[in-house]
C-alpha cells in the first residue's frame, strides 16, 4: 500500500512554498534579531524557484524529483540554509531512488539520510541551535510512530519538531551566525528551527490533503 | 529606507552592471553573476578568486583586476553566492596552475565554496582554499562557527593576488594566504544599523546614545552595547584586544588597517586613525603601511573596524607591488 | 550626534593630525592648519593650491601631492578657511612661477582667498585664481552670489595640477583651469541632512519619504523638497539640467563623475552610474572616462552628485597623466 | 567734549563678544534655515579671540584698537562674515587714525566709512538680504540723529537695525547662501543682520554703562 507518492510530494513542495512566502517577514525578523536578517528572504528566493519547476516534476519518480529541488536550492538559495535544504532534498533523492511511492517506515529512513546529510555538511550537533535541534527529534518521532501509518506518525514529528524549535530558543548558539552574539543569542527563536518546523508542517498537511 | 536604489532585488544586478560600465576595461560579467577580470585566463598563473554577500562593496568585485583577484562573487545583499557562481569562476580564471579561493569564515561561505571546490575537482581544477577568521570579537573555538573574516581578507586578497601576478604556483600561493590569516586580526563598531533592502528596516534599533562593539560585516548586532564613546576610546575599545590577541608587540612591523563600514565620512577614519597611530607608537609597534578608506562595508551602516597586520618583508613587498583594479591602484 | 570624534572643535586638528600620519610620505602640516606637499616648494613649477571648509574630505587635503594639489586650506567645518592660511599655502608652494589658487565659488571663499592674493601679491608673488561655479540647481545671474562651486572641482584640479607638474606655466595653468570650469556642470541631492559637529544637530529635519533635491555641499537644504523616488529617477532629476545646461549633446566625449555625499555606500553609486550611463548613451553623449566614488562630500549626508565634464584632447591626457594623493592615484 | 573714547570701545567689544557667545545657537539656528549652520559658531570663535586680546589693548588709540580687532576676526573668522566683519573693523581703524576719543558726529562718519568698507568687500546692495540691510539704516539713523548726542543717535540706530533686519525677513535672499535656496529663502530672519543688530545693541549699551 502506498503512504507517500509523487503527488503527495509535490503538494508538500507546494503548500511548503506557500507557507514560506507567507511567514517570509517572520522568519526574517528572528534572522535579524540574531543572524543577517536575510533568511526569509533566501527560503522564500529557493522555494519560488522550486514552485517553477513543479510542472516538470510532474510524472517524475521521486528520487529525481527530490534531487530536482535540492540542486534548484543549492544554485538559488545560498548562505548556510542553501546547502543544508539543498542537501537534505539531495539525500532524500538518494534514498528514494526510481519509486514512485514510499512506505511510512521507507520515508522514514530517507529522513533519516536527509537529517545525517545536514548534519555532515553543517558539523551541527544538537543543542548547537540550529534546523538541526528541530530536525533531529522530527525524525526520531517519525520512525518512531512510523508503524501506526503515514498520518500519525507525521502528526507525532510535528510535535517534536515544534518542541525541539522550541526548546533551544533558551539556549547560546554554538553555530551558525547566532554564534557570534556569544550570550546575546540566548531567548531567541532561531530561523532554521522555524524554517524546518514548517517543513514538517507541510509535509503532514500536504499528506493530509491526499 | 532611504536608499539610492530602484527595486531591492534589482539592486546587486543593477550595480554590477553599473562597475562593469565604469571599468570595463578591468572587468567583466559572465553568467550566473561573476565578475571576471578583463583578461582571465591568464595562462600558467595561479587563479585567485573570492566572493560573498553584497552590500560590502567595494569587496570583492572592486578588488578584481592586475595584482590582486581574477574573479569575484557577489551574491544576494549578506548572503553568500551560491557554489554554481564559484564553480563558473573557477573554470573562467583557471590558466593551469590551479586556483585558489579565499573565503570568509561564514558557515554558509564556507559550505557553499566547498560545494564548489568539490564540483571543479570532479572537472579536474586543482582547487585550493584558505578560510580567513581574523575578527577578535568572536572566540575563537572549536565548538563553534569560529571566528569571521572581515577586514584581514581585503589585505589577503593584495598580497596574494600580487604573489599569483609574479608567478608564485598553487602551494606558495596558498601558503602565503594561510600566513596572512594567521598573522591578521581584526575588530568592528556600529554607530547604526543598516537596512537590507529586501528588509526593507534596519536590522537593529538601537539608541542615539548606544553603540554596538564587536559588529561583523552583515549588519549583525555586536558582541555587547555599550553607551556611546569618543573616538579615542572607541578605537581603544576595539585595537587593544587585536593587539592583545595575537599578540602584536614591539619591535613588530604592521600593516594598520582603518574601515569604514559604509555611512562613515573619512574625515571620522582619520580621527580613528590619528589614534591608532598613537597607540601604536606606544606599544612599540611600528606602522609600516597603512589604509584608510572603507574597503569591507555593511551597506550604509555607520561604524569602523581596525585590522592590524604583522608583515614580513615578502608582505610588504607584496603589498607595495603593482595592483590597479577599480577600489585599490598604485603601480599602474 | 553619532560620529567617531573626540570634541567637535578638535575634529578638524585631529583629522589632520590622522592624515599627516597616514600619508606622511605625501604631505606635511604647517602653520595655520595649512596640508603642504612634501616636496614643496618645488622650483620653477607652477603652485596649484585650493582650500575652503572642512567636512568634504577627501577634498581637498587628500587631492595634495603629485600631479594635483601642493596645498590645500582647511577651514572649520563648513567655514572657509582664513586669508592667513592661503597666505601661508601661498608663500610655501611657491617656485618662483607663481601660484594658482583654485577657489570654489562661495561668497566667503571668495572674499577669503581674495584678501590673501592682495597679501601675497603685495609680497611679490604672482597669483591667479579661477572660481569653479558649476553647480546647476542654482541661477547664474550677475545679481546673486552665483553658482556654487562643487563637484567639478575635482576634476578641475587634477587636470589643472597635472598640467602644472609637466611644466606648463601659470598663464596656461590659469587658462586650462578656466576651461575646465567653463565645460563642467554639477547638480547634487540629499537623502538625509548631516550634523555639523558644534552645532550638534541636524541642519534640516527631513521626513523619510522626502528627499532635497540641488543641495550644495555644506549640509544646506536644496533648492526643493521631493517626494522621495527611485535611483532612475533621481539620476533623472540630477542628469537632464545638467546635459541642458551646457549643453551636452551628441558626439560629446565626457567625464562622468558620481559622487558620494559621505553616508552613501558605493553600491548606490554604482546603481546611479548605471542609470547615467545608460542616459549618456541615449543622447549620442560618449562617456571617455568616469569617476565613481565619495570625493566631495558633506560629513556624513546620504546622498549623491553627479558631474560632467566636456573633455577635449588635452583634459583627457591631463586626466590621464600619473597622480599621486591620500584620494586619487594611478599611473605612479 | 568726548562721546566715545577707549574703555567705551573695549566695553563695546566685551559686550558684543558676551552677546555672542550668550546667542551662539540662535544665530547658528537661523543659520541652518538657509545657510550652512555656522554664523553663531564663527562669530563667537571670533569674538572670543578678540576678547583675548582686549588686555592688550587696554591705553591703546582707537584705530589700533580697531586695527587689532578686524585683523584678528579676518584670521580667525573665515566664512563671508570673517572679511565682512574684519572690513568693518579696518575701516573704522583708519577713520579714527591714532585719536583716543571721538565726537558722535565723528564715529557717524567712521561707521559710515565701515559700511562702505563692507558693501565694497561683499558687493552686496540694499535688499540682497544680507547684515548690509541692518548696518546701512543703521548708520543713516545714527548721522540723522547725532548732533542730539550719542545716546540718542545709538538709540535711534539701534530701531533702524532691527527694523532694517526684520523689513528683509520676507524678501528672497540674492547674496550669500541664502541666495542657493531661491524662493525658499524668503520669510527667514537673516543671521548676519542679526549679529549686526546685535552689534549696534552693544554699542549703545556699552556707552549708556558710561
Ligand atoms: N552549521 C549549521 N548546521 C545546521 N544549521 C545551521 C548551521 N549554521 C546555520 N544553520 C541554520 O541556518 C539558519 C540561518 O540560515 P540563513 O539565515 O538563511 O543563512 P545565513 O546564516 O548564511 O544568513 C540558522 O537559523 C540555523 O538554523
Ligand atoms: N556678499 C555679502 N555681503 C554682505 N553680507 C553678506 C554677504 N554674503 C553673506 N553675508 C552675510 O553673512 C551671513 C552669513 O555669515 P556666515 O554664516 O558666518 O558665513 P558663511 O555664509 O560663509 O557660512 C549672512 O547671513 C549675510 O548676512
Ligand atoms: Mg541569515
Ligand atoms: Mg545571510
Ligand atoms: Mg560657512
Ligand atoms: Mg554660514
Amino acid at each position: 500500500m502506498s503512504d507517500f507518492d509523487g503527488a503527495a510530494f509535490t503538494r508538500f513542495l507546494g503548500t511548503f512554498a506557500d507557507r514560506l512566502h507567507e511567514r517570509r517577514d517572520e522568519l526574517t525578523q528572528l534572522d535579524s534579531a540574531i543572524g543577517d536578517a536575510d533568511h526569509g528572504i533566501n527560503m522564500d528566493r529557493g522555494f519560488s524557484a522550486v514552485r517553477g519547476k513543479l510542472p516538470e516534476l510532474d510524472g517524475a519518480d521521486l528520487g529525481s524529483a527530490a534531487k530536482q529541488v535540492g540542486m534548484t536550492l543549492i544554485s538559488t538559495v545560498g548562505g548556510a540554509s542553501g546547502p543544508l535544504y539543498g542537501t537534505f532534498f539531495l539525500r532524500l533523492a538518494t534514498a528514494f531512488g526510481e519509486r514512485t511511492e514510499v512506505t511510512a517506515p521507507e520515508l522514514g529512513a530517507a529522513l533519516r539520510a536527509a537529517l545525517d546529510g545536514v548534519i555532515q555538511r553543517g558539523k551541527a550537533t544538537l543543542d548547537d541551535k540550529t534546523m538541526v535541534d528541530a530536525l533531529s527529534p522530527a525524525v526520531d518521532a517519525f520512525e518512531a510512530a512510523a508503524a501506526d501509518g503515514i498520518g500519525p506518525a507525521l502528526e507525532a514529528a510535528v510535535a517534536a519538531a515544534i518542541a525541539g524549535r522550541d526548546r533551544i530558543t533558551p539556549l547560546v548558539a554554538r553555530k551558525g551566525r547566532a554564534s557570534y552574539l556569544g550570550e546575546r543569542s540566548a531567548n531567541h527563536q532561531d530561523p532554521g528551527a522555524t524554517s524546518t518546523t514548517i517543513l514538517i508542517e507541510s509535509l503532514r498537511d500536504a499528506v493530509a490533503e491526499g | 529606507m532611504k536608499k539610492l536604489i530602484n527595486a531591492p532585488d534589482a539592486v546587486v544586478d543593477e550595480a554590477l552592471a553599473g562597475m562593469v560600465a565604469a571599468h570595463g576595461d578591468l572587468l567583466r560579467l559572465i553568467e550566473p553573476n561573476v565578475v571576471v577580470r578583463a583578461d582571465a585566463p591568464r595562462q600558467g598563473k595561479v587563479g585567485v578568486i573570492s566572493g560573498g554577500g553584497s552590500g560590502h562593496e567595494p569587496m570583492h568585485g572592486g578588488f578584481v583586476g592586475l595584482g590582486m583577484l581574477d574573479a569575484a562573487c557577489p551574491g544576494a545583499v549578506f548572503t553568500s553566492p551560491v557554489p554554481d557562481q564559484m564553480l563558473a569562476a573557477t573554470k573562467a580564471v583557471d590558466g593551469g596552475a590551479g586556483v585558489l579561493h579565499i573565503v570568509k569564515n561564514y558557515t554558509g561561505d564556507v559550505m557553499n565554496f566547498e560545494l564548489a571546490a568539490e564540483l571543479a575537482q570532479a572537472e579536474g581544477i586543482e582547487v585550493t582554499s584558505v578560510v580567513v577568521a581574523d575578527d577578535v570579537a568572536v572566540q575563537d573555538s572549536l565548538y563553534t562557527a569560529g571566528r569571521r573574516g572581515v577586514g584581514g581578507t581585503v589585505l589577503a586578497e593584495k598580497i596574494v593576488g600580487a604573489a599569483a601576478e609574479e608567478g608564485q604556483d598553487l602551494a606558495a600561493v596558498t601558503a602565503l594566504c594561510q600566513r596572512v590569516q594567521d598573522n591578521v586580526r581584526s575588530m568592528g563598531m556600529a554607530l547604526t544599523s543598516c537596512t537590507v533592502p529586501a528588509a526593507g528596516k534596519p536590522t537593529f534599533e538601537i539608541g542615539d546614545d548606544e553603540m554596538e562593539v564587536g559588529v561583523g560585516i552583515h549588519g549583525e548586532p555586536g558582541r555587547e552595547r555599550r553607551k556611546l564613546a569618543g573616538a579615542d576610546e572607541i578605537t581603544e575599545a576595539l585595537l587593544t584586544p587585536i593587539l592583545d590577541d595575537l599578540p602584536f608587540g614591539s619591535g613588530d612591523r604592521v600593516l594598520a588597517f582603518v574601515n569604514g563600514m559604509g555611512g562613515t565620512p573619512l574625515i571620522e577614519l582619520y580621527v580613528v586613525y590619528n589614534k591608532v597611530a598613537g597607540m601604536c607608537r606606544d606599544r612599540g609597534v611600528t606602522i609600516e603601511r597603512n589604509l584608510v578608506g572603507s574597503y569591507i562595508t555593511s551597506l550604509e551602516m555607520a561604524g569602523c573596524s581596525i585590522t592590524i597586520l604583522k608583515l614580513d618583508d615578502e608582505m610588504t613587498r607584496l603589498w607595495d607591488a603593482p595592483v590597479h583594479t577599480a577600489a585599490l591602484r598604485w603601480g599602474a
